[in-house]
């Protein structure tokens, strides 16, 4: 029982320790993330890598290429 | 003659116990209060269901090298398949509310209440000779609290196997019951005016802070609780490879098919532990009752949570959002945006009930870690 | 120059025994069945292409760590893959056709005789002399005339390991065969006029039905022969994941992903046991014919169970529609199906011979747990 | 040999009475499923869960909102 | 008090070393790449995020029973991941280019050179003093110049798991890097007139071709170099799937559901051997040196190869084709194609490419056999 | 180092023996399936099976069987 009461207020502590922190921690990395942002004046993280590795310059060759094969086969 | 004699007592007639009866009863409710009443049906089918199967008699199906018991050990002993589904769960996850008020994690972390009072519940009740709980039984049960059905199931899983059945039955029948079990506490704690609130509208969130979010969560995890890391980061990879949008196709299986043939196996692996030896014992009973004591314990400490903070906030927030703090996502944000419009036709709560909702999954990860650490091993 | 003749030494040229290259042959001669014959490919590409990777000399595919080998231990030693495939055919499986005629049911048990008397033929074989097949063997062999790719595997994996390549093999290619195997025992076993009957439309089926039915044959199944319960009881769990209507994405993935994955490791590991010293044997031969016999016989007494049940009944039954008893599942039904329509063009027996294919199924079943209760253990 | 005969006799015998008494059990089912139906007046069971939870209502509060959230964010 | 510093003592902050600490932020860096700069995504998230995990201080995730341990006992030391990912990569391999010219074969014949040198090279610095690798170690680094990641996961995992983590970074980073690596060294060695030869349209190739060349592939392994059958008899299954065209949904499955399972899988699995103390070795650091040196060979080989083919051809092939022999599929297919329109904007050498392209594959599975036979075991 | 060296012989000449022989078996295997191709004057290998073994007809024969079932049931 003392045991479980130790566990209980050691664990409900640290819960709430643990989620203060991360909604400090959080507002402070979106500030960061929004200064940096606005500093880029844009249009944040734009990511480069897309899931296949194609670029938009090739989809546009090869559906030009596919289009084109099409209406002549 | 004593062929046929042999041959009857060869059929589940002639072997079947009044117990694995009544568990194949259990089981057909199971189903019935997911397909009739739509009582998480995506859990409970193939938990009634292997509840059933786990209790034919004279064949091997939930022991030795039946295939329940197969899966069983492959998937819970192991952790693999609640963890595999936390992924897939992380890939689902929309923190752009939460990230939008971060406060409300507070709200998350108070809900948390009901875990540790029920663990503490379980253990007096043991004190006064009603029951008879371990401090790893007592952990296990309290976790049904934290309204989440992959974090019980890890935690039974490595601390209480022998209860894991009926732990998993009371989380996902309470999360089904959400809808009747919080609302009279939630009317009860707040008054009319308080549940007429109004929110201001969540800010739009970028893109590079939904990629960051989970990131941060694990390191502070790594840091600060390390036992939680395997639920959170397994949550937060999943989240990851939503957000990042550069593994569309491996963020669309951990989202499709990889959680639902998890799910399938894990379904009947937690029907395994219904059998009817493990399952039809006094402490079952305790595990129910105290288990929506966690749940009303949590709703309620969600609510008061939101109060406390409107006491020192001039931005004041619908304390009827604390409630959804519990998890159970989404079912408790629904339940917060259908009472908050009860008081206030025009008071939409869903999307800033989102954000403690997840907030609660942090948070009953965060202590079931802490749980797995004290009791565990 | 020693060292050239060690690197001639690790080539498969060198190392090659007659046995493999005849198993090399039988490989491809399987391939060619599938692609260019539409024999069951997706069950003898895999089996066929495994059957080639086992017989490569020199490196170990299907022994010790080989790949193949691993996937027979972790899927068919435990009976695994065939459990979750037949998980799979039942999200597949309408029982409709079934439920507006349920006496079709008896067709599905008339066909099973071929199980049994093949049984008795493979131990009569052995008491002459001419093989010597084990009472676990001759009831593997016989599960052939189930005419169930899945069951024949799973009570061959259970009763009969070694034998388990050629039962495979054999399965699959006379299901494949049906349509050439069938029409002349349908032909000589009725009249003219009987397969001219016509048959009455199937009345619709409520949904309630289709819920209720897999939980109906679930319990029996748990009352009468719990031996059949793994094979039944995932069959009707997958049929119910279908039917209830609210899980409708395990429904899929069971009907999808899930069971093509699972077909995939499963065929390979059949195609482990295509090693040449356990295939290119003997008994073989015995299994080959026998299955043959056991597909003929409860072809011959399915059809015969109909003109039975004619003679007691006011409401005739086409005849044909017994054929599709053995299951091969939906490829009996259709040669019922054209054999009637070469009598009388505009008679449409497809969805008549629906009901008697999956009482097949559900016959064998029936007699593979038997089979494993009586002769395995 | 008579231990296959056996097996033989006892194996079809209760292949055929599992389907007999299943002919029966299914056509009791159906009649007092039907029946049950038709006491409703109707559309026989009607299955109140749906895959995800979400009834018209909700989907209509939650576009709803959605909605609010975009035109006003 | 006590209770709080052991309460202290349990969080990572007081337990992480600083190897940990490093190897975490070598984890975000890894994740970055990804992100960021497009680096391989689809494996170098799951790498980089179980990186992280391994490295959290106070809880068992990449040892003992910790989640991430259990996949690479799962799936990488039994070589079942690579081995599912080169079946789904055959189900995705086109190998039309290459069987409309296939003198393209010798090109990824000879970029297979950077291999071997590298083998040699790491063995030399060992004799020097350098390093110090094993056979077994060289072999493994070698294999990084075969420009394939689940090639060098394979040969790793069962020659060297100690330098498995290290080695499948070091491979899918020059992977994502060959656009950077492989130009310099092709304009180095070609002239310009080299670079701007136009070649012939490729043929239509034949259904049947299609289908018959994995076999023809397959027989050969066999006969030749029995212990490349794992790796090219996987990858020619998966292929025959798709050509063969009568298992439409065992191929889909095996391009999508299951590769992506698999990927998840492995990239977290290779992920547990970030752990500090097996990654932060100096032996890396050689690793990672003698990886892009193998890139750079096999490049420069593949170039050469084709400029002594043109000497002996009457129909001249672009030498920068010969790049594209090292794997890299398709990436370094592109490159060649970029670098040719770069002379000559009327240039499209990416069908081109795709011949030799998918020749490394086989060429370098073909390496990694040979390795295993000769320094396993 | 020598047994390195020997491996690095061996295994480079293993390797580029292996792909030249599958130059000439699949300049051979080529060969033979055109030549087969347009001997039997047309379209190659069609292969009999599908993916669900419905042939055209047999898909006809069921589309007419529900559809009198549908409009007479
Ligand atoms: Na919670
Ligand atoms: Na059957
Ligand atoms: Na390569």
């Amino acid at each position: 029982m003392s045991q479980g009461l130790e566990l209980a207020i050691f664990g409900m502590g640290t819960v709430f320790v643990f989620l203060t922190v991360l909604v400090l921690i959080t507002q402070g990395m979106s500030a960061l993330v929004l200064r940096m942002d606005s500093g880029r004046d844009g249009a944040g993280i734009v990511t480069q890598g897309s899931d296949d590795g194609l670029d938009g310059e090739l989809v546009a060759v090869i559906s030009a290429a596919i289009k084109q094969h099409r209406s002549s086969g | 003659m004593s062929q046929l004699t042999e041959l009857w007592h060869t059929t589940g007639l002639y072997q079947i116990s009044f117990p694995q009866f009544i568990m194949i009863l259990i089981g057909l409710l199971l189903l019935y209060l997911a397909i009739k009443k739509g009582f998480e049906p995506l859990l409970l089918i193939p938990i009634g269901f292997g509840g059933i199967l786990s209790n034919i008699p004279g064949v091997d199906i939930a022991v030795g090298t039946g295939i329940l018991h197969q899966f069983y050990v492959m998937g819970l002993e192991t952790g693999v398949f609640p963890l595999l589904i936390f992924m897939g769960v992380g890939a689902m996850t929309d923190f752009g509310p939460l990230l939008a008020n971060p406060k409300t994690l507070l709200l998350g972390a108070a809900a948390q209440f009901g875990i540790f009072t029920t663990l503490l519940g379980a253990l007096a009740l043991t004190e006064f000779g009603v029951f008879d709980f371990t401090l790893q039984q007592a952990a296990a049960i309290g976790i049904i609290g934290g309204a989440d059905g992959p974090t019980a199931i890890y935690v039974a899983g490595l601390l209480a196997p022998e209860i894991l059945g009926a732990i998993a039955v009371a989380a996902y029948s309470y999360m089904a019951l959400v809808p009747l079990i919080q609302p009279p506490i939630m009317r009860a704690l707040t008054s009319e005016t308080e549940r007429q609130i109004t929110m201001t509208q969540l800010r739009d969130v970028a893109q590079a802070e939904k990629i960051f979010f989970p990131l941060v969560l694990l390191i502070l995890v790594a840091l600060v609780v390390p036992s939680a890391a395997p639920l959170l980061g397994m949550f937060c990879f999943g989240n990851l490879m939503k957000e990042c949008g550069v593994v569309t196709r491996l963020s669309e299986t951990a989202q499709n098919s990889l959680i639902n043939i998890v799910t399938i196996l894990l379904g009947l692996s937690v029907g395994s532990k219904l059998v009817a030896d493990q399952f039809l014992v006094a402490s079952t009973l305790g595990i129910l009752l105290l288990g929506i004591v966690a749940f009303s314990i949590g709703t309620a400490t969600g609510v008061l949570m939101a109060k406390l903070m409107n006491l020192f906030s001039s931005q004041k927030i619908n304390p009827l959002i604390g409630a959804a703090g519990v998890s159970a996502v989404p079912m408790a944000a629904r339940v917060a945006n259908k009472v908050g419009m009860e008081a206030n036709p025009n008071n939409f709560l869903l999307m800033h009930a989102m954000g403690p909702n997840v907030a609660g999954v942090i948070g009953s990860a965060v202590a079931a870690g802490i749980l797995i650490q004290f009791a565990g091993g």
